[in-house]
């Protein structure tokens, strides 16, 4: 097997464990780390999938390599918008939760 | 030879993944998606991805650990009531098996996926000389995507000003995050004096370097933002009040100045985000240097969060009334 | 048809997204009072930039294009406007105009604070998220569609908590997590089409896509993650709490205009992406979520005891209403751009025009009272008649009356239903109009009650508000009248037509029946009497909250998680079985 | 000429590995936080070192081989300067024996 | 040459590898530190010996770059995550504004 196909079902294998610990996880901070590897695995994926394409003496597909760098800035922008309001939840809740409140009336 | 490191990677990779996704407490899970992201960044190097590479060992491990560590440190005690509602023994099985079974669907994809594989380095290898740079990535990045990373810097813009919207009003206008105290041993203060330049060459070296060789304005402003950060943390000096004209100017520059070279193409070249002949590196550069600044900005203001403190006083007033 | 160069009035598109970007980016340097300024000094010249773009459409007589710096896709990015685009833009325009006027009286900035954080955050992301939607429309490209996807997200969730409450934080912080969900799976199906076919423009894709495992995975991946962001029934769990949680002007942004870029790019995909790889089966189980959406969604509205909270409720059904098309839409085993797909860009129309005057409505009713408890409700119509007005002609709206928007959708609908022999969509289609009228009638009632005591302390609210919630009703009510260039006149009739007016009432009557039976509160129970019972209406108490139990259990973060994995299943099952068929 | 080069750089090498090694191995088996700060204190400092020492004649160009006593310099300043902190902090919390 | 570099390179990543053991350990949150700390560094060695390998000098660079951000993520380890028993100067400042 070469490193390409190696690593893109590694990657396959990252957003599975990313989807189960941003469903099975109760803490948004949690749920924010599942998210990143999730992400990541995509990013991974996407990198196998530059790597296959290396063509006119090129080591991998440009293209793939830049939308990443893209989208890896964007995910840190989501997680640092997320972080924000977690803390700011936090500081006027005291508590973390993302269930309804048990309806007190209206 | 080759196979065998990247199994290596791969099987540590996935081992430190599950681990940080099933680990007891929050910190554990940080703690090992710090080195998770450390790791990553070999597995660009592998993937022949170098600028990916620089990008993820910068923003990865780098940023995105510290600005999860420093959410660690304030949860308070969210953690304890958050145990109380993990699911149940039936609930991750079912989990479980519908996670693994997606992933084994994408496996088979990948599996199924056409050799030779579609690409596009041939097109851009043919275009590439008429952008005047010789790193395909900052030629994708500024001529034939320019959109793309026009759209990416007016995300942060927005990730920006949804981070500030989170103050109470009572701090608008203040300073974001915590106010670092001096350190009391000297030691941080020590590094983040000795840091900083070393972080500044580095940064604009691999600034100048992006034209031609991997590298570029990210990975850059995210050095220099750390930098800045670090003399942040070790009490040196403070973050900026967010209604200073400076750093509104400052977050703005970048993109605005790429819309004027974008409005500019048009003018000279026919379409919008265009380049006329023998133009293309100048502005492409003038672009860079122009996002610069706004990047490094953008990039430490929302490690810094919502405004804190020292809050506008006629705002206060006004919240009151 | 030239998809590959540019074509005249091309550049317009660039400029229509570019606009709200830089009103936003110099909004920030401006700051203070300036920001609400730059907003103002946008919003006309976008809605001229939407009208010129409508103009060099029907001069051009084909699709739009603009090649981004002169690069052809592959290798560059093209923005192109079809006729579903250049409708959406209009109409976001039109709609952002009238929201713009309504929140001035609330988000304006105090004259004695230099920048007020509301205001200042407010009228940046109005125009981000304008910004977005322009650039989901025009965008031709799958990953610049995922960028403004994400602008979408960042924009929107900030709006849910600008009033700073803890439950509006935690509403927010829910949206965010699952939206983000909602991308990553959107962009793994972009990344598994690049890998297949190495390129990610949308003819080009469309071009070469075949069904086989790669396009299914991707897809179903895609499909569900843009269900995730619009909130389709079952992954609608944070929907209720951050629309109803809002302040009404930025609840109007987020229920009218945000959930369409998701909803708009589910189109994209099915019919512009992979129309041949979509398949009936899947198309029926898009429909099926849709009218479970409307079942639940209106009768938990009914179990409401706020009216914005009921409001929230309806947008969850009225998404529904917008997924109903696709099945109709398939012509000998295609998705085809035919009436069906006309009719659901209409629908969009319609429901972001009346859903922003509604949500506007109970707004203002909240800002006059202080509360918006449904049961307290008597003696607003006294008060606040332009309200209660714009309330009652949103409901109309929706319900689907003629001339509405809605009407016109719902017949296109119901004769496509009709010739592909789908009798079930007649069913839901009816029916759906009915659990509209359901709530619009309960709430109408309430409000149309004659109070106990005369109302006390009701607040002023600005007439410019009411006006502009008004305004964006009447839009919706008189829409079919806009669309009769593209569709046949004959299809609008006389509302006061013998048969019309009898659909009509007998759409009413079955909402009220509906809201008398499964309502919390009986309708004929005045505030605070004891009331018994009948045998009928204990049962269907019973079952309103059995299904509102459901409907909690739905929105438990585990419960959703679960079920949009099963939804990727079932979505690559059917694509499967229906190509092998 | 280039087989003592190699020979040289593999030797460092090696020797640097041993210290990787050492670090890992101290890191899991000293019985204190302050032992085993110590035993990690070795593989950044020397280990990397080593490591550098054995790249140097390598790399063909001037830059390269600034970059590699950089990235050195760097790793021994941080890992001064952290191990330093992380002692301290132990300290403080008056855990460590 | 590059062989043997490159199996040195995975020698590296398989010894720190097994210190992560320790980031699982514990028992304190310096040993996790610790174990990160040792981590970053063998990532920066591996790096500088797969660039050697593959005589791509711009691996250097990414060696470059993590030994500076990781520096920069091991302080915000220490400064975040190891005083946590000390009170945070911005609550202080909360609670005189309310």
């Amino acid at each position: 097997m070469n490193v390409e196909t190696l690593f893109a079902l590694c990657a396959c294998a990252l957003v599975g464990i990313g989807l189960y610990g941003l469903i099975t996880q109760p803490h948004p901070l949690r749920k924010l780390v599942a998210f990143n590897i999730m992400g990541s695995g995509v990013f991974v994926l996407f990198g196998a999938l530059a790597k296959r394409g290396a063509a006119a003496g090129m080591a991998a597909d440009p293209v793939p390599q830049a939308l990443l760098i893209t989208a890896i800035v964007v995910a840190f922008a989501a997680t640092a918008v997320t972080v924000a309001l977690l803390l700011r939840l936090i500081e006027s809740t005291d508590t973390a939760s993302l269930a309804d409140e048990p309806s007190a009336g209206d | 030879m080759t196979t065998l490191v990247g199994g290596v990677v791969a099987l540590l990779l996935l081992w430190l993944a599950l681990w940080t996704v099933v680990a007891r407490d929050a910190f554990l899970a940080v703690a090992g998606f710090v080195v998770y992201g450390l790791l990553l960044s070999l597995v660009w190097v592998r993937l022949a991805g170098i600028d990916v590479a620089l990008t993820e060992a910068a923003i990865g491990g780098g940023l995105t650990g510290a600005l999860l560590l420093g959410a660690v440190g304030r949860l308070r005690g969210t953690e304890v009531a958050a145990a109380a509602e993990r699911s149940g023994a039936g609930t991750r099985v079912v989990a479980m098996v519908l996670s693994v079974a997606v992933s084994v669907v994408l496996a088979l994809c990948v599996l199924a996926l056409p050799e030779p594989a579609p690409t596009l380095a041939p097109q851009v290898a043919r275009m590439l000389p008429s952008t005047g740079v010789g790193n395909p990535i900052t030629g994708v990045l500024l001529a034939f995507r320019a959109l793309d990373t026009l759209l990416e810097a007016i995300v942060l813009v927005i990730a920006l000003v949804g981070v500030w919207s989170l103050a109470p009003d009572r701090f608008w206008g203040g300073r974001p995050g915590l106010r670092y105290m001096t350190d009391p041993d000297g030691i941080l203060a020590y590094l983040a004096r000795l840091l900083p330049p070393i972080g500044i060459v580095v940064g604009m070296y691999l600034f100048w370097a992006g034209a031609d060789h991997p590298g570029g304005k990210f990975q850059s402003a995210t050095i220099l933002a750390a930098m800045w950060m670090l003399v942040q943390m070790a009490g040196l000096a403070d973050a900026p009040r967010i209604d200073n004209r400076w750093v509104r100017g400052g977050v703005v520059i970048g993109p605005l100045a790429f819309v004027a070279v974008g409005v500019l193409g048009a003018w000279t070249a026919g379409a919008f985000l265009g380049y006329p002949d023998g133009w293309a590196k100048p502005m492409i550069v003038a672009i860079e240097i122009a996002l610069l600044p706004t990047l490094v900005l953008i990039l430490a203001l929302l490690l810094n969060g919502a405004p804190a403190r020292g809050g506008d006083l006629t705002a206060l007033r006004s919240s009151r009334r | 048809m030239e998809l590959w160069t540019s074509t005249h009035g091309g550049a317009l598109l660039a400029a229509v997204v570019l606009l709200p970007f830089v009103g936003m980016l110099l909004g920030v340097v401006l700051g203070g009072r300036q920001v609400q300024r730059a907003a103002f000094v946008v919003m006309p010249l976008g809605l001229a930039l939407a009208l010129g773009i409508a103009l060099a459409w029907q001069r051009e007589g084909q699709t739009l294009v603009f090649l981004l710096g002169g690069w052809a896709p592959p290798l560059g990015i093209a923005l192109r406007a079809d006729g579903p685009a250049v409708a959406m833009l209009l109409a976001v325009s039109g709609v952002v105009c009238g929201i713009g006027l309504f929140a001035r009286a609330d988000f304006d900035t105090p004259e004695d604070v230099k920048e007020s954080r509301a205001a200042f955050s407010y009228w940046l992301l109005l125009m981000a998220v304008w910004g977005a939607l322009n650039l989901v429309f025009v965008s031709g490209d799958l990953f610049t569609l995922y960028v403004a996807l994400e602008l979408l997200t960042f924009a929107g969730v900030p709006l849910v908590c600008l009033a700073g409450s803890g439950e509006t934080l935690r509403a927010a912080l829910r949206y965010m997590l699952f939206a983000l969900c909602g991308s990553v799976l959107y962009l793994l199906g972009a990344v598994l089409l690049y890998g297949g076919y190495g390129t990610l423009d949308i003819p080009l894709l469309a071009g070469v896509v075949r069904p086989g495992p790669v396009a299914w995975t991707a897809l179903a991946l895609m499909t569900v993650g843009l269900l995730a962001k619009t909130a389709l029934f079952p992954l609608h769990l944070w929907l209720p709490p951050a629309h109803g949680g809002a302040p009404a002007a930025a609840s109007a942004v987020l229920s009218a205009l945000v959930i369409k870029g998701s909803w708009f790019l589910v189109l994209r995909l099915w019919f512009d992406v992979m129309p041949g790889v979509a398949t009936l089966g899947a198309a029926q189980l898009l429909a099926g979520l849709g009218a479970a959406a409307i079942v639940v969604g209106s009768i938990v509205a009914l179990r409401q005891k706020r009216l914005k909270l009921l409001v929230a409720y309806s947008t969850m059904a009225q998404i529904g209403y917008l997924f109903l098309m696709f099945p109709l839409a398939f012509e000998a085993g295609v998705l085809v751009h035919g009436a069906a797909l006309s009719a659901g860009v209409l629908q969009a129309i319609a429901h972001a025009t009346a859903k922003a005057g509604m949500f506007m409505a109970a707004g203002l009713v909240y800002a006059a009272l202080g509360h918006d408890r449904i049961a307290d409700l008597a003696g607003v119509a006294r008060a606040m008649p332009l309200a209660v007005l714009a309330f009652a002609f949103s409901g109309l709206a929706l319900m689907g009356v003629v001339p509405s928007g809605a009407y016109l959708a719902k017949k296109l609908l119901l004769d496509a239903a009709e010739g592909s022999g789908q009798w079930w969509w007649t069913l839901v289609l009816q029916g759906g109009a009915a659990f509209t009228a359901s709530y619009v009638v309960l709430v109408l009632a309430n409000m149309l009650r004659r109070p106990a005591a005369p109302l006390q302390g009701v607040k002023p609210v600005s007439s410019l508000s009411q006006w502009a919630a008004l305004g964006l009703a009447l839009c919706s009510l008189l829409l079919a009248f806009a669309a009769v260039g593209p569709v046949s006149s004959e299809l609008i009739k006389n509302p006061l037509d013998a048969g019309e007016l009898g659909t009509t009432l007998l759409v009413i009557l079955g909402g009220a029946l509906l809201a008398l039976t499964l309502s919390r509160r009986s309708l004929f129970a005045a505030a605070g009497a004891p009331h018994s019972d009948g045998a009928l209406r204990r049962t269907t108490v019973v079952l309103g909250m059995a299904i509102e139990q459901f409907d909690a259990w739905v929105r438990r973060w585990t419960t959703a998680g679960l079920l949009m994995l099963l939804l990727v299943g079932l979505f690559v099952g059917l694509l499967r079985a229906g190509q092998a068929a | 000429m280039s087989f003592v080069i190699d020979a040289f750089s593999i030797v460092a090498i090696v020797a640097g590995l041993v210290f990787f090694l050492a670090g890992t191995v101290g890191l899991l088996r000293f019985p204190d936080a302050y032992t085993r700060l110590h035993a990690l204190t070795k593989a950044d400092n020397l280990g990397v070192a080593l490591v550098v020492i054995g790249l140097l004649p390598q790399v063909g160009s001037v830059l390269a081989a600034l970059k590699l006593v950089l990235i050195w310099l760097l790793v021994l300043l941080s890992s001064a300067g952290v191990s330093q902190l992380i002692a301290r902090s132990v300290r403080r919390q008056g855990r460590g024996e | 040459m590059a062989d043997f570099l490159l199996s040195a390179g995975a020698f590296v990543v398989l010894m720190v590898a097994l210190g992560l053991i320790r980031v699982a350990r514990g028992p304190g949150r310096a040993e996790r530190m610790m174990a990160a700390q040792l981590l970053g560094t063998g990532a920066i060695g591996a790096m500088l010996l797969f660039g050697a390998a593959s005589g791509d000098g711009a691996m250097f660079d990414v060696a470059l770059t993590l030994a500076l951000l990781s520096a920069f993520a091991s302080i915000a380890f220490v400064k975040f995550a190891l005083r946590q028993d000390q009170k945070l100067p911005d609550d202080d400042a909360e609670e005189a504004a309310r």
